[in-house]
């Protein structure tokens, strides 16, 4: 690896994908420091939106969780949980919306709820918070996880939310008319559904990372793309702006922050 | 009538075994100080409600407070999962505890459907999600227009709804500001209510017209502790205790330890 | 995104014959100068929604710009009767006006359930009321845990919203204060939405966090329009007009005279 | 008559009804005047709200509109009109629906939609507006009305809102559990429903007023109770506190008011 982290390319390269006219539903964690790195470069007038009501906000130091005092000192407005969900997320005005997840499969669908059985579980995860209606009420989605086979897998033990289903057109056969995952970034490559199976194909590696690491790495047959491409090395504006906010963000948390 | 007493007193009013509680504040104003006075008060059986379980429902479990959860994300946010919590759901300690799983959007428009009187609320949810195989309130309707299937769940009415908001008036109307999660809606949902506010105010005569407001007559008593919502926070009081979520996954993580620090600074601490 | 351009401009390119359209405002900043230049330009087979039509609907309904009307109350409030809606319900003058009556609660909560892309209303209502048997629009559904039917409306989805408000900032985005009324919803609800405001500002920083904002990408065009809600009021710029609401109703009781008035102040006024 | 207006001591004896803890929905006319009467004079933590959203309104002028300014000036806070419907009316929280008709029969069922056919009126009426849900919804209902044959009519040509039906427990087999009308205020007299047959009876008249000019301007064949009280002649208080709040609004909106 260059002079940057995985973790930092991975960030990078979601904040690249976003638009100055998105409006973003943004879950915590890496999604978060993508928007705002995104915002804080290419993307000035993208909209932040965050599940705690907040709207148009512009956090200078990223959120340990949704509800965040920043978060509603700088927003354009505060609106109620209730409303947030009916007339933001339900009334389609998010355009796209940035999730992370515990487990994954090659459909984009999520499991954030259990390992093991529902009822005996091996482990409990935390559950899908907002993950089940953000999945299927925003534009699409786009993904953001750490490269592991114990994150990337074949069969999920749960569905908290869904993805692309069974694949081809079970999404849209299920009723949802929305796009669904449209892009996977973790810290090893970018992923896209293929356009007929919809399951993930790689389409670029990271600058050192190898097909055969991203497999090793991979609960499922990784499928890569012809035209694979490399990603695009960190630019010194962006990793300089992104450590900004990670150097912020641990000051203000009193711990250092892994994205 | 809104009285406003001390917190002891309206949690021992209030508060009994066996009901079903909501102590709802979306990271912002979480009632942490009743949450402790009900721990410390040793009620048992209660059926905790809250979207986001945070470190209060945390104690409150490891402390068996509770036989029952109905919730939508469970976790320490930022920082990992509730410990107790799974240490409850994954091994039954200190006891089973049953739960009851939604969505975020299930349950904010489970509390608005409660706070609007109806038996049931609909949107536009579940679609995909494991949620409805295993939750068995989840159901649905059919709009009688289009034909389209939607997602219900039951309201939710809460015995208690417990809140903490900034101020009061002397009359007992309650003012909230800043991140509102749903606790007004919980609070217009739930038959009785605690709230505990960080100072009295004589009136609210120049607030913005718009601004979220409890009329007295919504309200069953107000007791005035400042820190209410420590360690999470009160927009225009004080910050957020990073530092206390940050250690609390320590604390929580060995039953002993967890049970020893509840004792020191919960159950005996005050 | 909110483009910010003249009022002619804006009803030009927005509102087409034979749309659905909604100017809200409850007695509080009723769009009239909006609706004017909507007569002025001579729109035709409007489908006009409004809670409570009020003169601005009685005079583009004399003016013959409607086709129909949905409604759940019309009046010159604590006056008399829309003599103009009078006329064309009870003379088909100037031509016939279907109607699809509704109560206030049915429409609040039709916009709402616009707002929040349903496509159909739930409430308890119109128990005992004659209006669900002339009203072809309200249904029912049956609550799937205790049984009780409750009424249905489709919800309300405008072409366009059409509503004024105190301020727009630089970029677009629209403050509402004081009275709001059904306008979140109906611009929210609706595919376009043409706000009139009484000023530009350069931003709404160090506003109430909880006051109701409609944010730049909502809305489609805003128009400057100072005292734009005359006869109505604007909370915080000026008071409502009394005076043009009691002299209305002779103004209206009389065709020609109604006729000859709107020539003379709105069609040839501007 | 005595030294006051027959409107004087209807609005009087409505405003006698009101206690200190009701939450009460106020319509606009005769019942804004008795709310603002008895908040201003017995009852001075009475609730006014009007269906505008202005919750604990303190009006020092009769509105013009349930959306006048001043309701909004004086109210402890505004909430949206959706919500004033859900939350507050549909919620259960108002103890008295004060109502006003333009028809009523003797079992307190309003019309305030049409004068003859439905669909080819003789005469169209502003409509229901809130009626038909604050009828129901409310802990009980207050009705004020001028007493004149055209008002109180023996059958009405459209049922806006439900009182108590076809008599009897007609409106709790509609599986509405409130109330319903419990007090008719006219200009003549005040009625109260029999506890069995949920018709209207005379319970008391108004000073000078004799039980022919009743019947006479009743549409229904009258019911006396058999105590039949006379109703108490306005108070100096009351006849003083009401003119003052009738001309502070006269000299508002510029011209006299008829209560």
């Amino acid at each position: 690896m260059a002079d940057y982290t995985a973790a930092e390319i991975m960030t990078i390269a979601a904040a690249r994908a976003l638009k100055n006219d998105d409006v973003c539903f943004v879950g915590i964690g890496a999604p978060s420091a993508a928007c705002n790195l995104a915002r804080t470069t290419h993307a000035p007038d993208i909209t932040l939106i965050y599940e705690s009501g907040t709207i148009a906000t512009k956090p200078e130091v990223l959120p340990l969780s949704i509800g965040d005092g920043e978060l509603c000192d700088t927003a354009l407005c505060t609106v109620s949980v209730p409303e947030m969900f009916r007339y933001w997320l339900q009334g389609g005005r998010i355009t796209v919306g940035f999730l992370g997840a515990a487990q994954l499969d090659k459909f984009g669908n999520i499991n954030t709820t259990v390992v093991g059985d529902y009822h005996t579980p091996k482990t409990r995860l935390p559950g899908g918070g907002g993950a089940p209606e953000i999945a299927t009420c925003c534009g699409e989605i786009f993904l953001t996880m750490k490269h592991t086979k114990r994150g990337l897998v074949d069969r999920l033990d749960f569905w908290t939310s869904l993805g692309h289903g069974n694949g081809y057109d079970d999404r849209l056969n299920r009723g949802v008319t929305t796009k669904g995952p449209s892009l996977l970034l973790t810290d090893l490559c970018i992923m896209k559904p293929d356009d007929t199976s919809k399951a993930f194909i790689v389409t670029s590696l990271h600058p050192g990372v190898t097909r055969q690491q991203v497999q090793d790495n991979t609960g499922w047959d990784v499928v890569f793309a012809e035209n694979l491409a490399e990603t695009p090395a960190p630019t010194a504006l962006e990793l300089r702006t992104l450590r900004d906010i990670n150097a912020r963000t641990a000051a203000a948390h009193g711990r250092s922050v892994e994205a | 009538m809104a009285r406003i007493i001390p917190l002891k007193d309206a949690v021992a009013e209030i508060v009994q075994d066996g009901m079903t509680i909501a102590l709802e504040g979306f990271t912002h104003l979480i009632p942490y100080a009743a949450g402790h006075e009900i721990m410390r008060q040793g009620r048992r059986d209660l059926t905790l409600v809250r979207m986001t379980p945070d470190l209060i429902y945390d104690q409150m479990i490891g402390m068996g407070c509770a036989r029952k959860l109905i919730f939508s994300w469970g976790g320490n946010p930022g920082v990992g999962s509730l410990r107790r919590l799974r240490d409850a759901v994954e091994n039954n300690w200190p006891h089973a505890l049953e739960i009851e799983e939604h969505s975020h959007a299930a349950m904010a428009n489970a509390y608005e459907a409660g706070a609007a009187g109806l038996p049931f609320a609909v949107f536009r949810g579940y679609r995909g999600s494991d949620l409805s195989r295993v939750t068995t309130t989840i159901s649905s309707v059919t709009c009688p227009y289009t034909g389209e299937v939607l997602a219900t769940v039951p309201a939710l009415r809460p015995d208690v709804a417990v809140i903490h908001a900034q101020k009061a008036s002397k009359r007992g109307d309650v003012l909230i500001e800043g991140i509102l999660g749903v606790q007004k809606e919980a609070v217009l949902a739930a038959r009785h209510s605690i709230v505990t506010v960080e100072e009295i105010v004589d009136s609210f005569d120049g607030l913005h017209p718009n601004a979220c407001i409890l009329p007295h007559w919504t309200v069953s008593a107000i007791a005035v502790v400042p820190g209410g919502a420590h360690p999470s926070y009160a927009h225009g009081y004080y910050p957020r205790d990073n530092s206390y979520y940050l250690a609390w996954d320590k604390i929580a993580a060995d039953r002993a330890t967890f049970r020893e620090w509840m004792d020191r600074h919960v159950i005996n601490g005050m």
